[in-house]
């Protein structure tokens, strides 16, 4: 066997070698050289993203278990973006006292489930798929549950990890009757074996679930406001934008290349999903007043939104669905930013505490702002873009009630951005919070996702080479 | 009864050990509703993997004796699960420690 | 890069000019030069205009460019006018120029006002300009949103409720919207975005028109306050600071007059014959109902508010009619509902500057103490209750000769509903002038005001001589709008 | 003929002029403005007539001459409001009769309004009504009519509200445009309906003779009568509107709020016969297509002229009994078009009408312009501060008796000629009509001397003025006669009065445009005569003295008595529907209705959904066992639908 085809996932590699540099570097280095650590992280991470950026010839290693498209290196370049801010965003909290120790720790299990994603992504089997799931998952709850000393992040720690052991104890229960009932793991071979029998369909349904409590849609959503709201608001970031952004990839894909013979199944599924996803979130959003709740319940809509893209199946969805990830990333992490730069300086996370923010941090409630609006989908900013594409994608398969359904719910997510907008900007305070001083990391990603915001839709490039090539998918 | 001969006879069907893996499944999820401990929640889960991976096993076994697709895929499962569990096991203590207590019931502080 | 994206690239930058300022009085400049030359390019649009369709050009728009944006979705940004844009975008300048003026000493955060103003004027231009489905809602969706951070923040009274129900009412008519734009593209074939194209292809099969027309109508017609989806009208530009409201009663409520004709109307005749009556009979309920509504109301923007419903549902009314003179009238109601109603939200912020009330039972006799402002709302009410030599007759009487001339009896009768609305407007009309501005003074305090200074003055001017411009000499304007409603019409006469 | 452009165009510049520059310029140079400008037009008309009359005779025809043409605004094909001026023997000859009245007007108010704030507005005004009334009477077709028509009404409602602080003005003003714009709604729908069958707006097609344009509706029904038939009822509510006709006459003794001189020129000789010249003008369409709304116009002009007349015996306020009687007045002239016949003799209504819109025209603004004599002498309107001015003002006293003689109807004033006419026109149609105007006209005499006595004669002043002592101005003041510039117009005025009967008026307008020669009916006219000498007789010895009879009178007919001084109550039938129908039963409930149903749908999705928010927070328990329970079942109701769906 020639064992130097794996060569070619150079992504992976790279991010290995990055991971185990830096718990190299944690373990061994000096007290002097760990001021260094996060700067020497960051500009490695970044290097990683900046050269697994462009996409390859399609190829298979180790018989089909590992398949690449080029459309994985966009969804892989959003998740590296996404990671790299987070990780801006997190600077200053790793540089408390209480946390400096522990930083390697963080930098290792982020990064391990990055890992997990992109071996789930580029997976051609289900054993190969269930690791990454794995490996994106379990490192996941330490990270919820990553500030030992509070009681909110145990518990959302203990929710996360039992309710996704759950979740993927079913799933697993799910590939097994698969297996069962076909005799391979191989999607490649799944593709014509998968005929539509009872059982393969039970089994599908049993499989699904899984990737559904990934993306937390209604009624796989429960654990997310508490696990939200829990965690540390970067863990949180990461949590709502990669995690949820390499499954929702990851269920298209699957969807089409494993289950294209069940289209008849779960199209009504997902139908059904995407309405009371994006309307349940939507009106449970409305009476938060934590905004990490709040901003949890948004993005289970989102979820909603993004299932109108998969359930039209076809190469635009596909590339709809890559674009609305990408912008939904910016709009989010930048969302989150805000929230925690204002919680970490503050520890005010409540709506009503932002009465006012306007007055004292007029450039922070700016860019909640924009990223409020993007989230709503209003132009100029990219999230009108990609909720259009959305459901145009959906559109043109002729879900028209569908996107009727959709449309009308983005009237109550739009009143509840406003709630927040309607706070900074509107309502006065008597003790408004104080003025933050963000550091330099936190305001290049803020940077980085404003512009994210206000470009990505204008210019039309990024969306026409993602679609070119989706159609490889 | 002849069911009960082949098993005597050394040839237990594969139907019976579908059947134990769904017995176990469905153990394993009422466990996991109805404890109230979270270690025999931890406990109700490994009996749902347990029991996937028993149908694994029995259907590379009876179905596609030629291939090791379904074995991997359950050794895999397992060491998964016990990474599981001791992350699970983690996060308890750390539970205990905060609320000097397992029971499930007491992680309510975050509802609505 | 076509000179009709001036239209926007100007705003554009007067946003950059006062992202950069730091005074009150750059802020100023910068408003006074951005909005200056806004007024002189549609100007020079307009002598352009008129000078090539003299010279023969027939195309149905002019200066068309059409740049590739969005492929895969055929979305192209593209622009081009015809005769009805250029009316359009002659008012959006009077509008914008005269809100500058009237918003000159808004007070707080002057330089966020004039940003989210800008915005705003950057959507009102954009549609006009667009000829593209996708663009034309893009810029619809921007020109509302900053709606609500302008009432919200800078209005008065009921704000924040007003500021939501006017922002998600509207998204909701954007919603029906977009569905009918997409159901538009696709059941053409998903071939162009183009406006133009699609009603050349003209193969949008019927059976899909009757779910798409509605939609798309009554997305546009919510914005253009259609009776039931009028309420958002009365509460929002009561309100809105002053210039605010001047934009979004002047310009913005015709985007909707302007989307049914341009959009729903050309697009998908054969629905809009079989479904017109539906809509007749709402906009023909607006303009009595709205006209009705005005009588009780004691808030003078309310008052205006309401009259602006019966107004604009003039507008859809005409347009429903189909027929050349009626849909020429209803463009010409819109330029001239656009123009008096700004002015008359113009002076009533300036009224309400002064005596920090708009209850009609509170004032009287404002006549005495402020007369330049007295003489105006009584000119601004003779134009809105249509005297002849103001530009609310024209209009007027445009789309009622035009709407009279349908074969149908009942579009006739219907349109003698609709007339009778002129004699509810003239009591709702001398009762506000009867009891504000004439009679006896209600309030001592009243007495010490004073009268409109330089920057009002100019404001109220300008928006006074283009109601007469318009009233007095309306020939050039009526042809040069009704040729262009022609390509519409004939669509739909097919 | 293109100087009759001036006509029009130097009172607009004059309106402009005067309006922008406002109290920039001093009182006198506006005034001196304003009056020379009606000057030069005054003499501009009487050219255009003399021209008019003497050149425009073609085949014994007075043709009609459109001088000047432009197109304003183009509807469809056919239709189009185009601004012209069109001259025939009716407009030329009201050309005469507006600048006239408003050159002596303009005169007098540079005395009567001396001193009043907003003299120049005043005047600006003026010229706006000048210009829009000259408008009217020239319009070549329709649509311009009902331009000018609108901003008549206007500059009316302008120069009522003229004292803008006093609330009875204003409101006076208000009802005065009201009344007539929901006239003028029937008037655009007349107007819609005859165009959508005639496709036209113009006058020159719409009443020539032989005209085809209404073949298009032949057959044509509403409701029984033919559309045109509807139509052209329309148009003439239109006219009854501003000529108050009843039952829409309600606003024009209100409108006698404004500055008197105004009340001459536009609420006694110009404005209100607009409605009567609305009628001349399509005077061949009503008479050859629909002659049953002619006959309307008869029967509602002679109800409306008893009903006004009788309402007047009892007025107290003068200038309401002088309106009171130009309504009467009016309704004349509507009586002799609705009776009049086409050619010829036949045609004696409607020469009659329009020789009685000229004669009245002049008598009835000397009546007002004498009673504004008198009011700036005495300040009150009512009768009971007056009495034995004879003395103080020789001259108004004098000119006053020569109008209240013309209109009486005694010879050889010229109020004789032209009602004589109307009579004789009323007694050809049917003697009931014939009877009532006999029966009004007698009423007329009684009533102006009944009014002529109370002011002149009766009581001495300075007694009366004595014991009404609250009168700040009328205390201790002594009437005296008015300055030259009030009493020029006077003089002028009557000396037309005196001498216009003798106006050869048949040859130059007539229904046909041909020659109409007058021949004075004897029977009529000395049975006029004597009855306006008898009523004239019961007024003096009523009046002329303070006596007992008029109270006895009063006392017996209580009744009618005070239903006449209320009006009938007619206004207050008015008052009921506006205020109480439309105002609280549909514009209050309509406003409850948008607020409470409409609104509260609105606000109702949005409250639900709040409801639906709070009430389903109970599936986010925290509980993580719950979660899973919901995943299971989630998952098991997947199943279960997959497979049965």
């Amino acid at each position: 066997m020639d064992y130097s085809s794996f060569l070619q996932m150079r992504e992976e590699f790279s991010l290995i070698a990055v991971l185990v540099f830096l718990l190299i570097y944690d373990i061994f280095a000096g007290e002097k050289a760990l001021k260094y650590f996060q700067p020497v992280a960051l500009v490695l991470f970044a290097a990683h993203t900046v050269l697994n950026c462009f996409p390859r010839e399609a190829f298979e290693v180790a018989g089909g278990m590992f398949q690449y498209v080029p459309m994985q290196t966009y969804v892989k370049s959003i998740l590296n973006v996404g990671t790299l801010v987070v990780l801006l965003q997190a600077h200053k909290f790793l540089n408390e006292d209480a946390n400096r120790v522990k930083r390697g720790e963080f930098y290792f299990l982020t990064l391990s489930t990055l890992l997990g994603m992109y071996f789930m992504i580029s997976s051609g089997n289900f054993l190969m798929f269930f690791i990454g799931l794995e490996t994106a998952s379990i490192p996941m709850a330490t990270l919820v549950a990553f500030d030992k000393y509070s009681r909110k992040s145990a518990e959302a720690g203990a929710k996360y990890i039992l309710s996704a052991v759950f979740a993927s104890s079913i799933s697993v229960f799910g590939i097994s009757l698969i297996y069962g009932s076909t005799g391979t793991l191989y999607f490649n071979d799944l593709a014509t074996l998968i005929t539509g029998t009872p059982l393969q369909i039970m089994a599908f349904v049993f499989f699904a679930v899984g990737l559904f409590f990934k993306i937390s849609l209604v009624p796989f959503h429960l654990w997310t406001p508490d696990v939200y709201e829990g965690a540390q608001t970067n863990i949180t970031s990461y949590l709502s934008v990669i995690s949820k952004g390499s499954a929702v990839f990851v269920l298209f894909t699957l969807l089409i290349k494993v289950f294209g013979n069940l289209v008849a199944q779960w199209q009504p599924i997902l139908y059904g999903l995407a309405v009371i996803s994006i309307t349940l979130a939507n009106v449970f959003a409305i009476r938060q007043q934590n905004l990490k709740r709040f901003l949890a319940f948004s993005s289970i809509s989102q979820a909603g939104y993004i299932l109108l893209a998969i359930i039209s199946g076809s190469s635009m969805g596909m590339a709809s669905l890559v674009y609305y990830v990408l912008v939904y990333m910016f709009s989010n992490l930048a969302a989150f930013g805000v929230l925690s730069v204002i919680e970490e300086r503050t520890g005010k996370v409540k709506l009503d505490e932002y009465n006012g923010l306007y007055q004292t941090n007029p450039r922070l409630s700016f860019v909640m702002m924009l990223a409020l609006f993007s989230l709503a989908g209003i132009p100029p900013f990219a999230g009108f873009f990609s909720k259009f594409f959305v459901f145009s994608a959906a559109a043109a398969q002729g879900y028209y009630v569908l996107v009727f359904i959709a449309l009308l719910n983005t009237i109550i997510s739009l009143y509840y951005y406003l709630l927040v907008i309607k706070a900074m900007f509107l309502n006065k305070s008597e003790n408004p919070i104080e003025t933050v001083k963000s550091d330099i990391p936190v305001k290049i990603s803020l940077v980085i996702c404003t512009l994210g915001i206000l470009l990505v839709g204008l210019f039309s490039t990024i969306y026409t080479q993602i679609a070119a090539i989706s159609f490889g998918m | 009864m002849d069911i009960l001969n082949n098993i005597l006879a050394g040839q237990v069907p594969m139907e019976l050990y579908l059947g134990v893996s769904l017995i176990m499944f469905f153990a394993g999820v009422y466990g996991f509703l109805s404890r109230r401990s979270m270690l025999m929640i931890l406990i109700s889960i490994e009996l749902m993997l347990n029991a996937a991976d028993l149908n694994f096993v029995t259907f590379n076994r009876y179905l596609f004796p030629g291939q090791l697709e379904g074995f991997y895929f359950a050794l895999f499962t397992i060491a998964i699960a016990a990474c599981e569990t001791a992350v699970a096991i983690a996060i308890i203590i750390n539970i205990y420690r905060n609320l000097s207590s397992v029971e499930v019931g007491n992680l309510d502080q975050m509802k609505e | 890069m076509n000179f009709l994206s001036l239209f926007v690239l100007i705003p554009v930058l007067m946003m950059m000019g006062l992202f950069v300022s730091c005074s009150r009085k750059q802020l100023q400049i910068v408003m006074t030069i951005g909005a200056s030359l806004l007024m002189i390019l549609s100007g020079i649009l307009t002598y352009m205009y008129l000078t090539d369709r003299a010279a023969g050009n027939l195309a149905t728009m002019l200066y068309t460019a059409d740049t590739v944006w969005y492929a895969p979705f055929n979305i192209h940004y593209s622009v081009g006018v015809d005769g009805i844009s250029v009316a359009m975008l002659i008012l959006s300048s009077i509008i914008v120029f005269t809100g500058v003026f009237a918003s000159w000493k808004i007070d707080p955060l002057p330089k966020e006002f004039f940003l989210w103003f800008s915005l705003l004027s950057i959507g009102v231009y954009g549609f006009f300009i667009s000829t593209d489905l996708f663009t034309m809602f893009m810029y619809y969706e921007i020109a509302l949103i900053p709606m609500y951070l302008l009432i919200g923040v800078w209005g008065s009274g009921n704000k924040e409720y007003a500021a939501m129900k006017l922002t998600l009412m509207l998204m909701g008519g954007s919603a029906l919207l977009l569905v009918g734009i997409l159901g538009i593209y696709y059941a053409s074939g998903a071939t162009t975005m183009n406006l133009l194209e699609i009603a050349k292809l003209h193969n949008i099969p019927v059976a899909m028109q009757y779910y798409f027309f509605p939609l798309t109508f009554m997305g546009f017609g919510v914005l253009g306050a259609m009776f039931p989806f009028h309420t958002w009208s009365p509460d929002g530009h009561a309100s809105a600071p002053t210039a605010v409201s001047m934009l979004h009663a002047g310009v913005l409520m015709k985007l909707g007059g302007y989307g049914c004709f341009r959009v729903a109307m050309y697009l998908m005749p054969e629905a809009a014959h079989e479904m017109a009556w539906i809509f007749l009979l709402l906009t023909g309920i607006s303009v009595v109902y709205g006209a009705f509504g005005a009588i009780h109301q004691t808030d003078l923007k309310y008052i205006n508010a309401y009259s602006s419903v019966s107004h604009c549902g003039l507008v859809l009314f005409a347009i429903l009619m189909m027929n050349e003179t009626a849909a020429t009238g209803a463009i010409m109601q819109m330029l001239s509902h656009g123009l008096m109603t700004a002015l008359f939200f113009a002076l009533i912020g300036m009224i309400y500057g002064r005596t920090h009330t708009r209850d009609i039972r509170l004032m009287g006799g404002l006549m005495k103490v402020m007369p330049f402002l007295g003489v105006s709302y009584v000119i601004a009410g003779m134009a809105s209750l249509g005297l002849p030599s103001l530009s609310g007759f024209v209009a007027e009487m445009t789309i009622f000769v035009g709407s009279f001339q349908h074969t149908d009896t009942f579009h006739r009768v219907l349109t003698i509903g609709a007339v009778s609305s002129i004699v509810i407007t003239a009591v709702y009309i001398l009762r506000v002038v009867g009891k504000i501005i004439l009679g006896p003074m209600q309030d001592k305090h009243h007495e010490e005001l004073t009268d409109a200074v330089w920057y009002e003055r100019l404001s109220v001017g300008v928006l006074i001589a283009a109601i007469f411009a318009m009233g007095s000499a309306p020939f050039w304007i009526s042809s040069m709008l009704h040729e262009s409603v022609i390509p519409v019409v004939s669509q739909l006469i097919k | 003929m293109q100087y009759t452009l001036l006509i029009l165009v130097l009172p607009l510049l004059s309106f402009i002029v005067l309006g922008l520059v406002d109290s920039k310029w001093k009182p006198k140079v506006a005034g001196t403005i304003g009056t020379v400008v009606l000057g030069i037009i005054t003499a501009l008309s009487y050219l255009t007539a003399w021209e008019y009359f003497t050149t425009a005779k073609i085949n014994g025809v007075y043709e009609k001459i459109i001088p000047m043409h432009m197109e304003w605004i183009r509807f469809t094909e056919f239709l189009h409001i185009d601004l012209g001026i069109l001259l025939d023997p009716i407009s030329v000859m009201m050309l005469v009769v507006i600048t006239t009245v408003s050159f002596m007007v303009n005169i007098y108010s540079l005395s009567y309004m001396h001193g009043e704030k907003g003299f120049q507005r005043y005047y600006a005004f003026l010229s706006l009504f000048t210009f829009s009334m000259l408008g009217l009477v020239v319009a070549t077709n329709i649509f311009q009519m009902y331009i000018f028509w609108e901003l008549v009404g206007v500059s009316s409602f302008l120069l009522i509200g003229f004292y803008y602080t006093k609330p009875s003005a204003v409101a006076a003003a208000k009802k005065a445009f009201i009344v007539t714009r929901f006239a003028d709604l029937f008037f655009l729908l007349g107007i819609l309906v005859l165009s959508f069958y005639t496709k036209t707006f113009d006058f020159g097609i719409l009443t020539a003779e032989h005209t085809t344009v209404f073949a298009g509706s032949a057959g044509a029904t509403f409701l029984g009568f033919g559309v045109i038939s509807w139509a052209m009822a329309g148009i003439f509510i239109g006219g009854a509107g501003k000529s108050a006709m009843f039952p829409l006459q309600i606003w024009l003794p209100d409108a006698m709020e404004g500055p008197t001189p105004v009340s001459a020129l536009i609420h006694a000789a110009t404005m209100v016969v607009a409605g009567v010249f609305l009628v001349a003008r399509f005077f061949p369409v009503y008479y050859f297509q629909t002659p049953e709304v002619l006959h309307g116009v008869a029967y509602i002009g002679a109800f409306t002229a008893l009903f006004a007349a009788v309402i007047a015996c009892v007025q107290t306020d003068i200038k309401r009994v002088l309106a009171f009687s130009t309504i009467s007045q009016i309704a004349f002239m509507m009586v002799a078009l609705g009776v009049s016949g086409y050619e010829g003799h036949e045609g004696t209504g409607f020469m009659a009408s329009m020789f009685h819109l000229f004669t009245h025209a002049m008598f009835k603004a000397l009546l007002f312009l004498g009673a504004g004599s008198v009011i700036h002498a005495v300040h009150s309107n009512e009768i009971k501060d007056m009495g034995g001015l004879r003395k103080y003002m020789p001259i108004t006293n004098w000119t006053f008796l020569i109008a209240c003689l013309a209109i009486a109807g005694i010879p050889p004033f010229s109020g004789f000629f032209s009602k004589d006419e109307i009579l004789s026109a009323s007694y050809e149609f049917s003697p009931y009509i014939g009877g009532i105007m006999t029966f009004v006209a007698a009423l007329t005499a009684f009533y102006m001397f009944r009014l002529y006595y109370s002011i002149f004669w009766g009581k001495d002043y300075t007694v009366k003025a004595a014991a009404h002592g609250h009168d700040d101005h009328g205390h201790g003041h002594t009437p005296h006669e008015s300055p030259f510039a009030m009493a020029f117009p006077l003089v002028f005025l009557a000396t037309v009065t005196c001498f216009a009967g003798f106006i050869p008026f048949g040859k130059l307008v007539s229904s046909t445009g041909a020659d109409y020669i007058i021949h004075i009916d004897s029977t009529v006219a000395i049975m006029s005569v004597v009855i306006a000498s008898i009523s004239i007789l019961v007024a003096t010895l009523m009046y002329r003295k303070p006596s007992a009879t008029p109270d006895k009178l009063e006392k017996t007919f209580k009744g009618l008595h005070t239903a006449a001084s209320r009006r009938f109550y007619i206004d207050e039938v008015y008052l009921f529907i506006t205020k109480k129908i439309i105002f609280n039963s549909v514009s209050r409930p309509l406003a409850w209705f948008d607020r409470h149903i409409i609104d509260a749908t609105m606000d109702g999705f949005a409250n639900t959904t709040q409801w639906v928010s709070v009430r389903i927070k109970g599936v986010q328990s925290g509980q993580v066992q719950q979660y899973a329970y919901v995943f299971l079942l989630g998952t098991l109701l997947i199943a279960a639908l997959v497979f049965f769906i």
